[in-house]
C-alpha cells in the first residue's frame, strides 16, 4: 500500500497540546486526516443545507418573487427549520416494500456521495485530504454506487412510480456515465495523470486552465454532469409531473433527506471535478505572487479560489434548472448516444492527433510523464481546439443527426397508412 | 520526417470517409470536396516538410534513405528461402545461400521519392481542386473523390514504399484505381470496355514485374531498395549482346514499366482510357501514374546500368514510341486523344532519357511534363466543360474570345511542350536530346540515330500541338454561338429536316464547313459526348473519306439525342477551375529552372546520390547549345507551319491529306497496330479454335461415344447387384442408428444445468486423474492406517 | 515505498509480544503472514461457490451472476500472481497479470451484455427465466 | 509476497466477506438480493486488489462491475420482473450438484495443500525478516510518492499488449451490436426499418 494521505502542516503538528503526546507519524496519518475529515464534513453538510436555501432564493429571483424570508433574518434559518422538520417526521416503510433494501439504499446513495469528497483537491498542500493514484477513476467508480442507491431504492419501494423512476434512472445514468468518462479523457492527455491534485499541479506548471485546450470536453462533461445528478432539464427519474417524485416517492422523513443530501453532494462533486479538471482547480494565475507558495495564507487563498469556482458552477446548475424545460425520454437518450458520445470520441481523436502533431512540429516536449509547451505550443493547441475541433465536431454531429427527427426541428413524417404495426408481435 | 507514413495514410483516410460515409450520410458536395482536398493538402504540406527536413538530414547521413520508424512493421515474414547469388557477392544476410524472406511495410524517403512525392501531391492537390468544379452536380460525386483519394494513397505507397513489393502493391493499386476511374461512367459501354482494356493490358506488364521481383529476391535475397543498391554494385556490367541475370531483372521491370507507362507494344490502352473524366486523365493518365514506369526505372537504375543490352532496348523502344505516337497525334480529332498520344510520345522521351543513362534527365522531364501536361488536360477539361461536353476539336475553333483564361494558360503550356526557350519543356527535352546525342553507352552512331529520330519527333510534337491549339482556339468558329440559341423552340419536323440536310451536305463534300444543324434539345446535352467521340473514331477507321471533313454517320437517328449539331454558349469556367490552371501554367513556365544545364543544376545535384549515372562525365559544351538551338528552330518552324496550315489557309490541310494519302491513313489508323491486335490476331486465334473444334468433333468424340456404350451395359449389371446386395447393408445401418439413438438421446435433456454438471464431473475426473498420487498421499496423512498402494515417490 | 499499515500493525498486534520466541506467538505470526497460498485458497473457494450456483440455481440471471463470480475468482489469482511476480522478477513483466485481469473484465462485460440480451429475448417469448423450462433443444 | 500486520487483518476481513456473501448470493431467494450480495463480493475483491497494490484494477473492477454490469443485471431483473421463487428456488439436481461442488472444492484444496506443502500456517522461523521499518516522510512533496501503478499498467497495456487490447475492443463492439439486435423487439424493427 502506498501513502496517499498528505502530511500535516507544521503549524498543526507543532500545536503544544498535541506534539508532546502523540508520535509524529500518528499525527500525520491518523490525527490530522481525522481533523480534516471532520472539518470537511461540517463545511460540506452546512453548505448543502444552505444550497437548498440558495436554490429557493435564486428560483425566487428568477421568477421575480422574494423567496423564503420568514425564518430568521432574510430567511437565513430556513435550512435549520427544514432539517428539524425532516428529522421529526414519521418514518414510513411501505408494507409490501423490500425492507432491507429499502433501508439500505438511501445509505448507499449518501455514503457514495460523501466518500467521493475525500479525494477532491480542495486546496494546495494541506488543503487536500488525500491524493491517490486513481483519483478520477475513484470518483467515477464511487459515483456509480450512487446509481445503485437510486435504483434499489426505487425497486424496493414496490410502487410503480418508483420502479419507473428507477428504470429511467438506471438507463440515464449508465448512458451519461459513458459520455462523462469519455469527455474527461481529452483533458487527461494534457495532465498525464489520474491523481486529482497532480492534475491541478500540472495545470499550475503549464500556467493555463485545461478548458482552453478542451472546450468541447468541458461542455460535454458539464451536460453529462447535469444529467448524472438528475437535475433539470434531465430530472426524469424524479419528474414531479409524471412520476409524482420518481424513485423517492415512498420515502419520507430522514431517509428522504439522505437522498436529498446525496443529490446536492453529487452536484458539489460534479462541479468540483469540473473545476479540478478543466478550470485549474485551486490554481489562479497570479495567486502565487500575492502569497508565498506553501504558506498558510496561500493554502487558505487556494481553498477560497476553489470554493468560488465551485460555487459559480453550482449557480449554473440552479440557473439551468429554472430556465430550461424537461427533456422527453427518447430525446434524452438521443442526446447521449447520438450527440454527446460521438462528440466526445471525436474530441479524443482530434486532441490526440494535435498533440502528436505538435510533438512532431517540436512545439511540445513530453518528458517524465509531463508536457512542456513552447509559446507556439500554446497557440497551436488553443487555436486548433477552437478553430478546427469545435467546427469539425459540429459538422460531424450534423452529419450523424441529419435524419434525427427532434433536434433539427424537421417535419415529422407520419407513418404511411398501409404500414400497420402487427400487434401480435 | 517520421510523419511520412501519414502522407499516404491521409488520402486513405479521405477515401474511407468519402467512400464509406458519404452516401450513408448524404454528404454535401462541399463537404466531400473539402475532405478530399484537405487530406491531399495535408499530404502535400507533410511532403514539403519531409522534403525540407530530409534535405538537411541527408547531408549529415551520407544521403542515406530515411525509413520512418513510426509505421514500420514486418509485413511478410516467411522464414528462410534458398537463393542463388553470384559467387562474388558478400551479402551478410545470406549464409549458405539462405536468405530470410522478411518484408517490412515501411515508408522511406530519399532524394528521388521525396521529389516524386512532392510533385505528385502538389499536382494531385491542384487537380482535386479543379475536379470539384468539373464534377459539379454529376452523379457519383463522392465516389469519384473517394477513388481519387484511393489513387493518391496507392501512388504515394508506390513512391514511398521501402521495398519492391510495396511498390508493387501501389503499382497494382494505381492500376485498380485507373480501372475504376476510366470506367467511372460504367453504364456507358465504351467506358467499361476501355477500363477493361486498360486493366488487361496492364496485366501483361505486371507479369514481367512479378517475374522481376522474384528474380530480384532469388538474386539478392532482399527486396529493400537500399540493400539492392549496395549489392548490385558487386555484379559486373553485362555488355551489349550478353543477357545475364541483371538483364533478366531489367527486362522484367522494363516490361512492367512498358505496361504502366504505355510504351510501344502496350500503349494501346492509354488513348482509350480517355473515356474517364478529364481530371482523371490529367492526374492518372498524364501526370502521375503513367510516369510510375519512369520512377521504377530511376529507382532501380543500379540494376539497369548493369545491363547495356537492356539500356539499348529501352532507348529504342522509347524513341520508337515517341515517334509513332507523335505521328498518330497528327491526325486525331478528339481533344483528349491528341493529348493522350502526346503523353505517350513524351513518355517515350523519358524512356529514351533513361535508356541512354540520363536518369536525371528522365525524371526532370517527368516533372516538367507533369506540370504542362496536367495543365493541358485541365485546360482541355475546361474547354470540354464550356462546350457542353463536346470533344471534337474540328467543331470548335475561335474559343479564344470565350475562354480567355483557359486560352492564355494553355498557350504557356503549348509553348512549354513545343520546347520554346525559357519554358519548362525546353530544358528537360533538350537535356534528353543532348544526352542522347553524346551518349557513351553505345556506339556513337547509335546515339546519333536515336537523336535524329527524337529530333524529328520534337518537330512533329510542335506541329500537332500547334494544330491542336489552332483548331481549338484560333481558327474560325465552327459552332453556333450564344446568339443562335432559339433553336429550342423549333418543332421536331424541322429538326428532322435539318438533320438530314446536314447529313447530305456532309456527304457531299469534304473540306471544312460550318455545322449549322440544330436539334430540339441540343442545349441540354447529356454527358453522352464521348459517345460522339467514339463514333467519330469508329467512322474514321472505316471510312475512306479524306481531309478534315466531319463525316459523321450517326448509327442511330435517335430523336431524343442530338446528332452532330452544336450550339454552344461557351463560358469561362468558375474560378475553382481556373485557379489550378493558372498555378499549373506558372509552374509549367518556371519548372525548367531547377535543371539549368549551365550554372547550378539543382536537380542534377539533388538526384546525384540516387543515380551515379554512367554518362555523368559528359560536360556541357558548345555542341549542346548548337543542338538545342537547332531543335528549337526546328520546332518553331514546324509550329509556324502548322499555324499557317490550320489558321491562315485551312484548305491546305485537306489538300495535304489527299496528297499524302498513305501517310495520312497510316496516321489516322494508328499505324494499324490496334487493327492488327483486334482483327488479325483475334481472327488468327479464332481460326485456331475452330480447327481444334473440328478435331474434337470428329476425332476425339468417338472415344466417349464408345465408352458410353460399354458403360450402359455395365450399369445394368451393377444395378441389379446394387438393388439386392447393397441395399440390405444400408438398411441395416439405418436400423442400427435408430435403435442406438433411443438409448443415447436420453442424455440430451435440454437442461442447461445438466450439461454443466457433466462438465464438472469431467473436471473432477481430470483432477483426480492428474493428481492421483497427491490426493493419495494426503489421504494417507489423515488416515495413516490404510497402506499405500503405490510406494513410488512422486517425482 | 512507505507502508503506513506496517507502522500501525505492531501497535495493533502488540509487536513486542510477537517478537518473543514463544511457539504460540509464532503460530499467530505465521497466521498473519499472508502469502500467495491464501489468495489461491480464497480463489478456489469462490470458484467452487460459483460452480455450485451454476449447477443448482433455477434463475438464469442468478446463473449469470455465478459465472461472473467464477471469472472474478480467476481475476484474484491473476492479480495475486502479478504481485508475486513483481517481487520475484524485480518488476519485469510484472503487470501482465493486471492487464489480463482487465481483459477478463472486458470479456465478462461483453458476455453479460449478450447473455442478458438473450434472456430478454427469451422472456419476451416464454415469459419465464427458469432454466428448466428452457429445454426446447432436447430430443 | 507477504502481507503482514494490518494488511493481513484486512485480507482476512475481505476474504471472509467475499466468501460469506458469495454463499449468500447463491442461496438468496430474491434475484435483486443476489445482485446486491454479488456487489458486496466484488467490492471486497476490489479491496483485495488494493492490498496487493493493483489500484488501477481495483478502480476498473468497481467502475465496470458495479457501475456497468451489475446495474445492467438489476435493470434486466426489474424488466423481466420475476416473482420470488417460493418453492422451486433450486433445480432438481440440487443434491447432486451440491455434492459435486463439494468434491470439487475438496479436490482443488487437496491439490493446493499438496503442491504448496508446508507453506500454510507454518511457524515463522525467528530468522525470518522482520517487518520493514517505516521511514520518515514528512518532507516529501505529495506528488512524488504516490503509486505509479496506473502509469505502469498503461504503458504495458499500450505497448506489449496492443493487439489483445484491440481485439478486446472488437469483442465489445460485436457484443454491443449483438445485444442491440437481440433485445430489439420486432415492432421496433418494423418502425425503424
Amino acid at each position: 500500500m502506498y501513502l496517499f494521505f498528505l502530511t500535516a502542516p507544521t503549524w498543526f503538528s507543532k500545536l503544544p497540546i498535541l506534539s508532546d503526546r502523540i508520535d509524529p507519524m500518528v499525527m500525520d496519518y491518523v490525527v490530522w486526516p481525522l481533523v480534516q475529515i471532520g472539518a470537511l464534513l461540517f463545511v460540506v453538510l452546512t453548505l448543502i443545507a444552505y444550497l437548498t436555501l440558495a436554490e429557493r432564493k435564486i428560483s425566487a429571483w428568477i421568477q421575480v418573487r422574494i423567496g423564503p424570508n420568514r425564518v430568521g433574518p432574510e430567511g437565513l434559518l430556513q435550512p435549520l427549520a427544514d432539517g428539524i422538520k425532516l428529522l421529526l417526521k414519521e418514518d414510513l416503510i411501505p408494507l409490501k416494500a423490500d425492507k432491507e433494501i429499502f433501508v439500505i439504499s438511501p445509505i448507499i446513495a449518501m455514503v457514495a456521495a460523501l466518500v467521493a469528497l475525500a479525494v477532491i483537491p480542495w486546496g494546495a498542500a494541506w488543503g487536500t485530504i488525500s491524493n491517490i493514484d486513481i483519483g478520477l477513476l475513484f470518483i467515477l467508480a464511487v459515483s456509480s454506487f450512487g446509481v445503485l442507491g437510486i435504483i434499489l431504492g426505487g425497486w424496493a419501494s414496490n410502487s410503480k412510480y418508483s420502479l419507473l423512476g428507477a428504470l429511467r434512472s438506471a438507463a440515464q445514468m449508465v448512458s451519461y456515465e459513458v459520455a462523462m468518462g469519455l469527455a474527461l479523457i481529452g483533458a487527461l492527455m494534457f495532465t498525464k495523470t489520474l491523481a486529482l491534485q497532480d492534475m491541478v499541479i500540472s495545470q499550475e506548471r503549464l500556467q493555463i486552465w485545461n478548458i482552453l485546450f478542451q472546450p468541447v470536453g468541458f461542455l460535454i462533461y458539464l451536460i453529462s454532469g447535469v444529467a448524472e445528478t438528475n437535475r433539470a432539464p434531465f430530472d426524469l427519474p424524479e419528474a414531479e409531473s409524471e412520476l409524482v417524485a420518481g424513485y423517492h416517492t415512498e420515502y419520507s422523513g430522514f431517509r428522504f433527506s439522505l437522498f436529498f443530501i446525496a443529490e446536492y453532494a453529487n452536484m458539489l462533486i460534479v462541479s468540483a471535478i469540473a473545476v479540478t479538471v478543466f478550470l485549474g482547480g485551486w490554481y489562479l494565475p497570479g495567486l502565487s505572487y500575492l502569497f508565498a507558495p506553501g504558506s498558510t495564507l496561500f493554502v487558505l487563498a487556494s481553498i477560497g479560489v476553489f470554493g468560488l469556482k465551485t460555487l459559480a458552477l453550482l449557480y449554473l446548475f440552479f440557473w439551468l434548472r429554472w430556465s430550461l424545460p424537461r427533456y422527453r425520454y427518447d430525446q434524452l437518450m438521443e442526446l447521449s448516444w447520438k450527440w454527446m458520445i460521438p462528440a466526445a470520441l471525436a474530441n479524443i481523436v482530434l486532441t490526440a492527433s494535435f498533440l502528436v502533431l505538435g510533438q512532431e512540429l517540436g512545439l511540445i516536449v513530453s518528458q517524465n510523464n509531463s508536457l512542456k509547451f513552447s509559446i507556439g505550443g500554446y497557440v497551436f493547441l488553443i487555436s486548433t481546439a477552437f478553430i478546427i475541433t469545435v467546427p469539425l465536431i459540429w459538422i460531424i454531429l450534423g452529419q450523424i443527426n441529419q435524419r434525427s427527427r427532434d433536434f433539427n426541428l424537421r417535419e415529422v413524417q407520419p407513418l404511411p397508412m398501409n404500414r400497420k404495426v402487427n400487434k401480435n408481435n | 520526417m517520421d510523419l511520412i507514413w501519414l502522407i499516404p495514410i491521409l488520402p486513405l483516410l479521405g477515401f474511407l470517409i468519402n467512400g464509406l460515409l458519404a452516401r450513408r450520410f448524404n454528404f454535401s458536395e462541399k463537404l466531400v470536396g473539402a475532405v478530399a482536398v484537405a487530406t491531399v493538402f495535408l499530404a502535400f504540406v507533410l511532403s514539403l516538410m519531409a522534403f525540407v527536413n530530409y534535405s538537411s538530414w541527408s547531408k549529415e547521413n551520407q544521403a542515406k534513405a530515411y525509413i520512418s520508424k513510426t509505421l514500420n512493421y514486418t509485413w511478410i515474414s516467411g522464414g528462410k528461402a534458398l537463393i542463388t547469388p553470384n559467387t562474388t557477392s558478400t551479402n551478410p544476410q545470406t549464409e549458405n545461400n539462405l536468405a530470410e524472406l522478411k518484408i517490412d511495410w515501411a515508408y522511406q524517403i530519399d532524394h528521388l521519392s521525396g521529389l516524386y512525392a512532392l510533385f505528385v501531391t502538389f499536382v494531385g492537390l491542384l487537380i482535386h481542386i479543379f475536379a470539384i468544379g468539373y464534377m459539379h452536380s454529376q452523379a457519383g460525386f463522392a465516389r469519384f473523390f473517394a477513388y481519387l483519394n484511393l489513387f493518391m494513397f496507392m501512388m504515394l505507397t508506390l513512391i514511398l514504399g521501402s521495398n519492391l513489393l510495396m511498390t508493387f502493391v501501389g503499382w497494382e493499386g494505381v492500376g485498380l484505381c485507373s480501372y475504376l476511374l476510366i470506367g467511372f461512367h460504367m453504364t456507358r459501354k465504351e467506358a467499361a470496355e476501355a477500363s477493361k482494356k486498360a486493366f488487361i493490358v496492364n496485366r501483361i506488364g505486371d507479369l514481367g514485374f512479378i517475374l522481376a521481383i522474384i528474380a530480384v529476391f532469388s538474386t539478392f535475397g532482399t527486396l529493400e531498395y537500399q540493400k539492392i543498391a549496395q549489392l548490385a554494385q558487386n555484379y559486373p556490367i553485362e555488355t551489349l549482346g550478353t543477357f545475364g541475370i541483371m538483364s533478366f531483372i531489367a527486362l522484367g521491370l522494363f516490361i512492367g514499366a512498358t505496361g504502366k507507362s504505355a510504351q510501344f507494344p502496350l500503349y494501346i490502352w492509354l488513348p482509350d482510357a480517355m473515356a474517364g473524366p478529364t481530371p482523371v486523365s490529367a492526374l492518372i493518365h498524364a501526370a502521375t501514374m503513367v510516369t510510375a514506369g519512369v520512377y521504377l526505372l530511376a529507382r532501380m537504375n543500379f540494376v539497369f546500368q548493369r545491363s547495356l543490352t537492356m539500356m539499348l532496348v529501352i532507348s529504342i523502344i522509347g524513341v520508337l514510341t515517341a515517334f509513332i505516337a507523335a505521328t498518330i497525334a497528327l491526325t486525331q480529332k478528339d481533344i483528349k486523344k491528341i493529348l493522350a498520344y502526346s503523353t505517350i510520345s513524351q513518355l517515350g522521351f523519358m524512356f529514351l532519357g533513361c535508356g541512354v543513362g540520363a536518369f536525371v534527365a528522365g525524371v526532370f522531364h517527368v516533372i516538367t511534363h507533369a506540370f504542362f501536361k496536367a495543365q493541358l488536360f485541365l485546360g482541355a477539361g475546361s474547354v470540354i466543360h464550356a462546350m457542353n461536353n463536346e470533344q471534337d476539336i474540328t467543331r470548335m475553333g475561335g474559343l479564344k474570345k470565350y475562354l480567355p483564361i483557359t486560352h492564355k494558360t494553355m498557350v504557356v503550356s503549348w509553348l512549354a511542350i513545343c520546347g520554346i526557350a525559357p519554358l519548362a519543356g525546353f530544358w528537360s527535352k533538350d537535356e534528353i536530346l543532348g544526352k542522347t546525342f553524346s551518349t557513351t553507352l553505345f556506339h556513337p552512331a547509335i546515339g546519333k540515330l536515336l537523336w535524329f529520330l527524337a529530333f524529328l519527333t520534337a518537330g512533329i510534337t510542335a506541329f500537332y500541338m500547334t494544330r491542336f491549339m489552332a483548331l481549338t482556339f484560333w481558327s474560325e468558329q465552327k459552332f453556333l454561338g450564344p446568339t443562335a440559341n432559339d433553336g429550342g423552340d423549333k418543332t421536331s419536323e424541322d429538326n428532322e429536316d435539318e438533320k438530314y440536310t446536314n447529313i447530305d451536305q456532309k456527304n457531299e463534300g469534304g473540306g471544312s464547313f460550318k455545322i449549322r444543324a440544330v436539334t430540339a434539345n441540343s442545349m441540354n446535352v447529356e454527358p453522352t459526348t464521348s459517345n460522339m467521340g467514339s463514333t467519330t473514331n469508329e467512322v474514321e477507321s472505316t471510312t475512306t473519306a479524306v481531309g478534315e471533313s466531319n463525316i459523321i454517320k450517326e448509327p442511330k437517328l435517335n430523336l431524343s439525342s442530338p446528332i452532330s449539331a452544336l450550339v454552344a454558349d461557351p463560358k469561362e469556367s468558375p474560378s475553382i477551375m481556373t485557379i489550378p490552371l493558372i498555378i499549373l501554367a506558372f509552374f509549367a513556365s518556371v519548372a525548367g529552372f531547377i535543371g539549368l544545364p549551365v550554372g547550378y543544376n539543382w536537380i542534377e545535384n539533388w538526384l546525384a546520390p540516387i543515380s551515379n549515372s554512367l554518362s555523368k562525365s559528359h560536360v556541357f559544351g558548345t555542341i549542346d547549345i548548337v543542338l538545342a538551338l537547332l531543335t528549337m528552330f526546328w520546332s518553331v518552324a514546324m509550329a509556324y507551319a502548322a499555324y499557317h496550315i490550320y489558321v491562315k489557309n485551312p484548305q491546305i490541310a485537306d489538300d495535304l491529306a489527299i496528297k499524302l494519302k498513305p501517310f495520312y491513313q497510316l496516321s489516322t489508323n494508328k499505324w494499324y497496330w490496334d487493327d492488327l491486335l483486334d482483327v488479325k490476331l483475334a481472327s488468327l486465334i479464332n481460326k485456331f479454335n475452330e480447327l481444334l473444334g473440328e478435331a474434337d468433333r470428329h476425332g476425339v468424340d468417338a472415344i466417349p461415344n464408345g465408352s458410353a456404350l460399354i458403360t450402359r451395359g455395365a450399369s445394368i449389371l451393377s444395378g441389379s447387384m446394387d438393388r439386392y446386395g447393397l441395399d440390405l447393408l444400408v438398411n441395416l445401418t439405418g436400423w442400427f442408428t435408430r435403435a442406438s439413438s433411443v438409448l443415447i438421446r436420453t442424455f440430451q435433456t435440454g437442461f442447461l444445468n445438466n450439461y454443466a454438471l457433466v462438465m464438472i464431473v469431467g473436471l473432477i475426473l481430470i483432477i483426480v486423474g492428474l493428481e492421483y498420487q497427491a490426493i493419495q498421499e494426503l489421504y494417507t496423512q489423515f488416515f495413516p492406517a490404510i497402506p499405500k498402494v503405490t510406494p513410488t515417490p512422486t517425482p | 515505498m512507505i507502508n503506513i499499515f506496517n507502522y500501525i500493525a505492531p501497535i495493533l498486534l502488540q509487536a513486542e509480544a510477537i517478537s518473543a520466541p514463544g511457539i504460540k506467538d509464532r503460530v499467530l505470526e505465521g497466521l498473519f503472514n499472508v502469502n500467495i497460498n491464501n489468495f489461491l485458497v480464497l480463489s478456489a473457494l469462490l470458484f467452487v461457490i460459483g460452480v455450485a450456483g451454476v449447477l443448482t440455481r433455477r434463475n438464469v440471471i442468478v446463473i449469470f451472476m455465478s459465472i461472473e463470480l467464477i471469472l472474478n475468482s480467476v481475476n484474484i489469482n491473476l492479480v495475486a500472481f502479478s504481485r508475486y511476480w513483481f517481487l520475484q522478477s524485480e518488476g519485469k513483466n510484472a503487470y501482465m497479470g493486471e492487464i489480463f485481469t482487465i481483459f477478463v473484465i472486458v470479456v465478462a462485460a461483453a458476455e453479460a451484455v449478450v447473455g442478458l440480451g438473450i434472456v430478454i429475448a427469451f422472456y419476451r417469448n416464454k415469459e419465464t427465466v427458469a432454466v428448466d423450462e428452457i429445454d426446447l433443444m432436447k430430443w | 509476497m507477504r502481507l503482514v500486520g494490518l494488511e493481513a487483518v484486512l485480507f482476512y476481513l475481505f476474504a471472509v466477506v467475499a466468501v460469506l456473501f458469495a454463499v449468500f448470493m447463491i442461496t438468496a431467494r430474491n434475484a435483486v438480493h443476489s445482485a446486491l450480495l454479488l456487489i458486496s463480493t466484488l467490492v471486497a475483491t476490489a479491496g483485495l486488489y488494493l492490498l496487493v497494490n493493483a489500484e488501477f484494477v481495483a478502480g476498473v473492477q468497481i467502475l465496470i462491475y458495479v457501475g456497468g454490469v451489475l446495474v445492467l443485471f438489476i435493470f434486466v431483473i426489474m424488466l423481466v420482473n420475476v416473482k420470488e421463487e417460493d418453492t422451486n428456488m433450486f433445480t432438481r439436481q440440487l443434491i447432486v450438484g451440491g455434492a459435486l461442488s463439494f468434491f470439487l472444492a475438496l479436490g482443488v484444496i487437496a491439490i493446493l495443500l499438496q503442491t504448496q506443502k508446508g507453506n500454510f500456517f507454518t511457524l515463522v522461523s525467528p530468522s525470518a525478516p522482520k517487518i520493514e521499518q517505516v521511514q520518515s516522510s514528512s518532507n516529501i512533496s505529495p506528488s512524488h510518492n504516490i503509486s505509479q501503478n496506473t502509469i505502469k499498467v498503461g504503458q504495458e497495456l499500450y505497448t506489449k499488449t496492443v493487439l489483445p487490447f484491440e481485439i478486446a475492443s472488437l469483442i465489445l463492439l460485436v457484443a454491443i451490436v449483438g445485444a442491440v439486435h437481440l433485445a430489439r423487439e420486432r415492432k421496433q424493427e418494423k418502425i425503424y426499418d
